[in-house]
């Protein structure tokens, strides 16, 4: 087989939280893998704090020349331009998780799905629990949280579940943790917590586990962490589900792009991953224990 | 008095918290006449001082200029009405240039932009007029004590100015730069202006006042014309004794053992090649104009500043690296710099007091603080040092008294030698008296001395032996009858012997 | 040789005024807790107070620390990211096993994390003192350093503790209590009264406070300010590997987000409590107290329903200026 | 902040001594830029090197604000979350389409832009000075106030500019070029120049000087200590909006995460290009250089492919430290 060269960048966020960690994880990991299968490939990856050094990131990467870009953005507002100019350089653009303001610029779209991690979430709580008080954590303030949040509200809209409270957690355990400790004083009957984030759910786990409280029925988490998806598998009492929202999406769009490049198929399109409700039944197929997320 | 009063203090009260430091204080002051206010140290002078530029304000009682009854809000206010204080303490920014700290709130400006040039130019002049010659584009902060006190006096004098107030201008200053400041004094009171004048040098006080106010303990004791008082009275009147015989008796005892030797000895930047030497019980004196290298040879010494060359204590040879090296072979050094480098202004007396010397009122790892308590107790009785409370901050403490303090606080470690650089600046003649029986008295116990002063009958007072240093070398060595102002003016300006004496007789 | 001059005559001191200084810190402490308690009563409940006292201890800890440092004359923009670190090393540490027995490798991997606290510190004191940068940029860098290096050890995911039976045994390090009350908040106030002890009644504390108010003096006086300061970057490593002690049992698991913004609360509360940024002042109970009013802030914000959650940081950083207010408002008397 | 203390013994003055102290910071970039070259021959490519300039020109614009504050003896933590509150007000502004005309609307806008900024910085001045809190504590506390705004503003999400002709008018401030020299380049030589005249060559630029070299001696020589930095911190404000006016076109939207750690940076950069953080010194074009540094130094990283993701931080922090110890020793001829 002939050897055919072709450099890939991928930009994704900096590992500043468990979630990020595991885009970074896996995209390091498919790297390796790819890079073996097809010995003229070249993966670059580079991971950014924040949009405005993701900007800074993508134009040095396109310097430096190359043929298709996988990049997970910030924030797709600001980032649109940016990956407009890439692709204005005839780079062949992998869009992961959020999707661009202008649809146009992205020649593939691998997504995980927001709004719908907050429904399922919402419509799993209206459909067990019927009527009850919700507390909910919220991650940071920015759009993926924004998303989630309204898909949560509207599928609980109607039902006799109330929202007792909202704050935000900031994707840390131990903001987490601070919250909901904050909110067992606050609250004297909590019947379920809704995070956004298994990160976060670790805290709120371990703030009721110390407040002795018998009242909370059910907490969900969000994105498959592992020693979450073990808690689903091993039918955890408090903790029967999970929404998936796996990290490894990253790798998806990469051998996909690959694909694009070497099996001679042109691979075009949106690639929407479900929000798949992960229960005590199918746990057990998403519970990788080697990955750090 | 012909004159009419320009500024007239009508029973002026000052009291910091529940301590009055001045009581009832009536004072006029004249255009043309240079006033010169004398007091032991802590007398209250400086604080009088801020209340007539408006640094401070009374308690009770009020001030006329002209006879118009004022109230000073700030030494801004003062300054517009023409009433510029000189301080005592250093106040300049140490980042600016001489030129900027001279002209800073007053800028010369060319359209937007300040005017460097005509500010540089300005302040050579300044300085210069005063017998300095400092480049005005150096940072003040790399200046010695000495010249700060110059370009201090020529920021005050820049302003357009009817009294102008010299807190102790001379303190740092050599009989050369001094001499030069007198002048400039005479200029000023010929031109009308009236001049306030602190200093400690009662000769001096002599030269050049017209008439002299006695503080003492806070209160105004009389206002005499200066002719009619001699050095001598003027040191009773402040003292409340006679203090005749200021120097006293020291036999130089002829031990010929040699504590402390250093051969070509050399600070980079500042001391080339030095040699000396200091005999067991010998009171040793340097002298020097400002900017001789006299307190960094000691610094390079002891170790505060790198060095080269051989140094030899009791014959075996030693080098310091720091300070705790040098004070644990039994030298200390007291700082010329008592506000930058001797104490911490902001920390009470009792921590001052026992910093270099914390070993001893340890017991175990705790602070043993009653045995300090008792030590500052000694100190304040033992180095007269006056202050009504014990609990104030070092930076409170009157000029003189902070010298005090800092030498109570190196004696404590009980040295082996001990060197002194200008040990009586700004202290007042009573307890100079006691500083000088101080060092004698050490050298008699076998201690051994080494006296830095600009102030040259001090030196010949009580020094064994004195070495002149001038630009970075020592330059001669005197002793005996060559041990006089003329001789060590020589040595120390290069100048020839009458321009010398012309100086001498002056200062 | 700068700044040597003292505004002697605008700062007038008396008794009272050292006293008001030092306890201006509580007042403005007791004014929050009367206004958490209108805000909401459950907020003067002991089971709130506790659990907020003893989520202070984090912080409180490795703000005395930082007293130190700071009254010296020195900055550490470091701490929380070697917060992370050292809980990162810890765990690994107790991860791999080393030791037999539970207990023994619980007492040496506390013993290890201090050693890594105290390594931490050391490195920052001698890049500050021996290499003369200023504390702000080297410990701007160590920050950076010490965040990666948790991550690299990480793999961008957690280092989480593994053998549950070590983890059942530490837990009470953290949720556990003696008489009553909590173990984080022994550990605050055991921490606090040797720091008090070290910086008031012995020589060291004397030294620090010499060099962080004059740096030529302390020289003249014979004290290295080289070892003094890094001595304070070494306690500081030290304090913040106690913090980690106390931190590791609660969640079991170091994250790219421990320790994240530490360093600014920690200075906050240095600052709160009554230290000055320049240095030579030092107060370890107003430091203590400082901690324990910005976690009663954020307390009181999630009790109290009065503002949006997007404006809660406004809020919070509004009171912290109130409460600057208030403290310097008492210990200016007027 | 600290370090007051100037070591008058050590240092000693000379016209090359104060030379190459200002020229330290540059020999620093040279030799990065030397290290660049060696890593990756694409980093000295004139379009690379101009797309580094460009990017610096935020933190640079922002920095240079930052000399005044810091040359006054203040420090300002806000500048970060002010640039996102001032870039989201500016875009709202836009976007409500209040100003009839593209052209007449953006000018307006900008004019806007620069009015909040300096009202941003009044606030910030007005309560360290008239307040008399620590500077500190004062913009940690702003900080988390504009940040909330803008979060509150922006409900949780992002906020974009609407109309895309508008946009496509405002692109070429941060895209377009003169003469080939990219406009935000421009931008900070403008700004640079002006800094430096007023700094340098005007009597409010040597009043800020002495004020943090001294406060007292200011204000015994006629100069109004609160007045000067209260002005500094408006001149910080102002900063901030010129950088807001070059980012907005940029990406074209505000988000809760924009100008998230920029304080660190300025204050970075400021200290790298030998400015004192104790006050009374400014170094205007230091500053530059050091926000160029900066830029250079994460662009560098991209480039290579020589550490992990995971260590980037650290050897971005590890070439900080290095690059300041470059300049001292420069500075310290030894
Ligand atoms: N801010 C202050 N608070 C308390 N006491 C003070 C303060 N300033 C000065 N004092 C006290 O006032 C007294 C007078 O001090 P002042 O400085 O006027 O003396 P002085 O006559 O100038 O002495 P010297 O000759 O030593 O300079 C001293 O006892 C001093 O301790
Ligand atoms: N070779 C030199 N070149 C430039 N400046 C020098 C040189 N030698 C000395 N100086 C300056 O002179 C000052 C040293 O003078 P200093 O006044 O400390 O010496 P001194 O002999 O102890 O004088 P005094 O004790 O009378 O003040 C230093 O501040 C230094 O800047
Ligand atoms: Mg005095
Ligand atoms: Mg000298």
């Amino acid at each position: 087989q002939e050897q055919k060269n072709v450099t890939i960048a991928v930009s994704i966020p900096a590992a500043d939280h468990g979630w990020t960690g595991g885009v970074v994880y896996h995209a390091e990991r498919a790297k390796v893998a790819l890079e073996k299968l097809h010995p003229g490939l070249k993966i670059v990856v580079k991971t950014s704090p924040d949009g405005a050094s993701q900007a800074n990131a993508l134009e040095d990467l396109t310097t430096q020349g190359i043929d298709a870009l996988v990049t997970l953005p910030h924030n797709s507002d600001e980032l649109t331009d940016p990956i407009r100019q890439v692709k204005d350089k005839g780079v062949f653009v992998t869009v992961v998780d959020r999707a661009l303001s202008d649809p146009s610029i992205q020649d593939l779209y691998v997504a995980g799905n927001n709004p719908e991690l907050g429904r399922v979430a919402g419509q799993y709580l209206k459909d067990n629990l019927g009527t009850g008080d919700v507390v909910v954590i919220r991650g940071l303030p920015i759009v993926i949280d924004e998303e989630r949040q309204k898909g949560f509200d509207e599928a609980i809209a109607g039902s006799n579940i109330k929202v007792l409270d909202k704050q935000f957690g900031n994707w840390s355990r131990d903001d987490a943790f601070r919250v909901m400790q904050d909110y067992l004083s606050k609250f004297p009957k909590i019947d379920a917590v809704w995070c956004q984030d298994d990160d976060m759910a670790v805290g709120v786990l371990e703030a009721i586990k110390q407040a002795n409280r018998s009242d909370i029925k059910l907490v969900i988490g969000g994105a498959g962490m592992k020693e979450m998806i073990k808690k689903v598998a091993d039918g955890d009492q408090l903790m029967p589900i999970n929404v998936l929202y796996p990290p490894s999406m990253i790798a998806t769009a990469l051998e996909l792009t690959v694909a694009n490049f070497y099996d001679q198929i042109p691979v075009r399109g949106s690639y929407v991953l479900d929000a798949t409700l992960v229960t005590k039944d199918n746990a057990n197929e998403f519970y990788f224990p080697d990955s750090p997320f | 008095m012909t004159h009419s009063p320009l500024l007239a203090a009508n029973s002026l009260f000052k009291a910091f918290g529940p301590i009055e430091v001045l009581r009832n204080i009536e004072l006029e002051i004249c255009s043309g006449e240079v006033h010169a206010i004398i007091g032991e140290n802590g007398a209250g002078k400086s604080t009088l001082m801020k209340l007539l530029s408006g640094h401070l304000q009374p308690t009770r009682g009020s001030l006329s200029i002209n006879g118009e009854k004022v109230a000073l809000v700030g030494p801004v206010d003062a300054e517009k009405r023409g009433i510029v204080l000189v301080h005592q303490e250093i106040l300049l920014a140490p980042d600016l240039t001489v030129a900027q700290n001279i002209f800073l709130g007053r800028e010369l400006k060319r359209g937007f932009t300040v005017d460097d040039r005509a500010m540089n130019a300005g302040a050579r002049d300044a300085m210069r007029s005063l017998g300095a010659d400092i480049d005005p584009t150096r940072v003040v902060g790399r200046l010695s004590i000495a010249q700060r006190q110059l370009v201090q006096i020529a920021r005050a004098l820049l302003v357009p100015h009817q009294l102008v107030i010299f807190d102790e201008p001379t303190a740092s200053l050599t009989p050369v730069e001094t001499e030069a400041l007198l002048n400039v004094i005479h200029g000023i009171r010929a031109k009308g202006v009236a001049v306030l004048y602190i200093s400690h040098r009662l000769a001096e006080v002599k030269a050049i006042a017209d008439r002299v106010t006695v503080l003492r303990d806070g209160q105004l004791v009389t206002t005499r014309d200066a002719a009619e008082l001699e050095p001598v009275d003027m040191a009773r009147l402040m003292v409340g004794r006679d203090v005749s015989k200021l120097y006293p008796d020291h036999a130089a005892r002829e031990s010929e053992e040699k504590v402390l030797e250093a051969e070509h000895f050399s600070v980079p930047g500042y001391v080339k090649d030095a040699s000396f030497y200091l005999r067991k019980g010998e009171i040793l004196g340097f002298a020097g104009l400002i900017g001789a290298g006299r307190t960094e040879l000691m610094e390079g010494v002891v170790g505060l500043r790198p060095s080269r060359g051989t140094l030899r204590q009791n014959g075996m040879s030693v080098r310091f690296n720091n300070a705790r090296e040098s004070m644990d072979a039994g030298i200390v050094y007291l700082s010329e710099d008592r506000k930058g480098r001797g104490l911490l202004l902001a920390q009470d007396l009792r921590t001052n007091l026992t910093l270099a010397s914390l070993k001893k009122f340890t017991r175990g790892p705790l602070i043993d603080k009653a045995a300090e308590t008792a030590a500052l107790d000694n100190a304040i009785v033992e180095f007269d040092i006056r202050t009504r409370r014990k609990d104030l901050l070092a930076g409170q403490l009157s000029g003189g008294n902070q010298q005090k303090l800092l030498l109570a606080k190196m004696m404590l470690l009980s040295p082996r030698i001990v060197i002194i650089d200008e040990p009586t600046r700004g202290i007042d003649i009573g307890t100079k008296e006691q500083i000088y029986k101080f060092i004698a008295r050490l050298a008699e116990s076998g201690l051994s001395v080494i006296v830095i002063s600009s102030e040259m009958p001090e030196l010949i007072g009580i020094c064994d032996r004195i070495y002149v240093m001038r630009e970075s070398r020592v330059v001669a060595e005197v002793t005996g009858e060559r041990m006089n102002e003329s001789e060590i003016v020589v040595h120390a300006t290069g100048a020839t012997f009458e321009e010398a004496a012309l100086v001498a007789e002056t200062a | 040789m700068s700044e040597t001059t003292i505004t002697v005559s605008e700062t007038r001191r008396s008794w009272k005024d050292v006293d008001l200084r030092a306890v201006a810190p509580f007042v403005a402490l007791a004014v929050l807790l009367a206004f958490g308690t209108i805000v909401n009563p459950n907020f003067i409940g002991i089971d709130n107070l506790l659990n907020v006292l003893t989520r202070s201890a984090f912080i409180a800890i490795i703000a005395v620390g930082a007293t130190f440092v700071i009254s010296a004359g020195g900055l550490d923009l470091s701490v929380g990211s070697m917060s992370a670190f050292v809980a990162g090393t810890m765990i690994l540490f107790m991860n791999s096993g080393a030791v037999e027995g539970n207990l023994a490798m619980l007492a040496t991997a506390m013993v290890f994390a201090m050693g890594v606290g105290a390594l931490c510190g050391l490195a920052n004191g001698l890049t500050t003192t021996i290499g003369r940068i200023e504390p702000f940029i080297v410990t701007l860098g160590t920050m950076g350093i010490f965040r990666a290096l948790t991550i690299y050890l990480a793999e961008g995911g957690s280092i989480a503790m593994r053998a549950p039976d070590l983890r059942a045994l530490y837990r009470p390090v953290y949720f556990g209590n003696i008489f009553g009350v909590p173990v984080p908040i022994l550990v605050i106030i055991v921490v606090a009264v040797i720091a008090a002890f070290l910086l008031y009644r012995t020589s060291f504390g004397r030294h620090v406070i010499a060099v962080g108010s004059n740096e030529d003096v302390a020289r003249y006086s014979g004290i290295s300010v080289e070892r003094v300061r890094t001595l304070t970057y070494i306690i500081q490593g030290l304090c913040v590997a106690i913090a980690v002690l106390v931190y590791v049992p609660r969640l079991g698991a170091a994250t790219p987000t421990t320790g994240l913004l530490w360093e600014l609360q920690a200075i906050t509360a240095v600052v709160i409590g009554g230290t000055a940024l320049r240095g030579g002042v030092g107060r370890v109970w107003g430091t203590v107290c400082g901690a324990v009013i910005l976690e009663v802030v954020g307390n009181i914000m999630v009790l109290s329903d009065l503002v949006s959650e997007y404006l809660i940081g406004a809020v919070q950083g509004a009171i912290i200026i109130v409460a600057m207010l208030v403290q310097r408002s008492l210990s200016r008397r007027r």
